[in-house]
């Protein structure tokens, strides 16, 4: 199961799908909008997606994965547009006979999705916005610039 | 374009004009010379034909879906990762 | 959430008592009875707790987990009795501000739990039943026993 | 006694004897001399006291909870884990 929608995710459906009676063990990653980024407060995040590419990639860290840790079930679903605080934005859900596999993939999952997925963040705060993981794109006069960004140390790669 | 891309260029789509057997290298720098607040001179503007990673060496063929990429959340996308 | 039922277990409930909106990343491993050990057709579990200490012990791993990985979400819940294929017995949630702490916690939170909580799994075959993690326990003459007995290579330490 | 104890037993409960000032080290020694079929002579047997596992010179008193455990799925429970 491959899901890339602009409506709210299912995570008992994504999670089900995956669960097989050969299976012992179902790790389940859910990613939800934080209220806070480096000391201040997020009202909501926007994530914007080029469609045909992203589901394409999703379908590679899923095939990738099922090689790579010898497993079968695997389902990713990503929500885009506007997410609110507390709701969920990616769901990753991994099955396999034993539990080590299942929690190694699952966390590989989520780190290969924000690596090679064109889909991208925008963080919204009281004062302004920005996209996440843009720092290296910044010019030296952005401070100058009409919307606020977080502070450089502050955006650590891969933050959620 | 997507993102911050789109954004800075105030579109989603642009248009450049290209000399026949040009390579997404020679794109990306026809965009840049158009919208030079897209990206520092010093980053490497990643970019996808027909939803795929390409190296900047790449030819590009009429018809050719040509997208910039602007880093996604964790990290600039690879192609060594793409293709594990 | 600690909880030690004889009941079905809900894991939408469990993974939501955990979500809040300072958290941005939700893990949560289901346990469910898988339908093969060691190459026999397994028909069902069934768990036996010491419900007392059981729960104890279930509160001590939450504790631990919250003070060695800094977080302060995190739920469990351990079925008794009988479970059939594909249900689960073991549900843990762990939420945290970033993903790394959760996928850690809650692995570990599992090996924890199959360590120190009195809870004891039986598994049934078409022809007997063996009681899991007993090896050590048998006789030399057990071959002779009227239940049947998964090989010793087959049973490795912490299967599921 | 639970599990695979309760089994071999035939019974959760079992009355044994003790002379005052016993540990729980006598206790499984008492209830091994009883039913020989417990455990194999060279494994210990793990004994919790008031729903806590005990160190086997941990002395008794009368009202005690005391229960023998067997293996859980993980492995023998360790009161150092426990600890932690």
């Amino acid at each position: 199961m491959i899901i890339l929608t602009d409506e709210p995710l299912d995570a008992a459906a994504v999670t089900d799908s995956v669960r097989r009676d050969g299976n012992g063990a179902v790790v389940t990653f859910l990613g939800t909008t934080r209220d806070n980024f480096g000391g201040k407060t997020v009202t909501r995040l926007e994530y914007e997606a080029y469609d045909a590419m992203a589901v394409k990639k999703l379908q590679e860290v899923r095939d990738s994965l099922c090689r790579d840790y010898g497993i079968a079930d695997v389902a990713i679903a990503h929500r885009t547009g506007r997410v609110d605080v507390g709701h969920i934005s990616l769901i990753v859900a991994v099955a396999s006979p034993h539990r080590r596999e299942a929690f190694e993939a699952c966390h590989e999952a989520v780190n290969r999705i924000k690596t090679i997925v064109p889909i991208w963040k925008k963080e919204w705060f009281a004062d302004g916005s920005r996209w996440v993981a843009c720092e290296d794109h910044e010019f030296a006069d952005e401070a100058e610039h009409t919307h606020a960004h977080a502070e450089r140390h502050a955006a650590p790669v891969g933050d959620d | 374009m997507f993102a911050l891309y789109r954004e800075r260029a105030g579109s989603a789509l642009v248009s450049v004009e290209l000399p026949e057997g040009s390579t997404a290298g020679d794109l990306t720098a026809a965009v840049r010379a158009e919208y030079p607040r897209l990206a520092p001179p010093e980053v490497r503007i990643v970019v996808a034909v027909n939803a795929e990673y390409a190296d900047d060496d790449q030819p590009l063929c009429p018809g050719d879906e040509v997208c910039l990429i602007p880093p996604v959340s964790g990290g600039m996308p690879m192609r060594e990762a793409a293709r594990r």
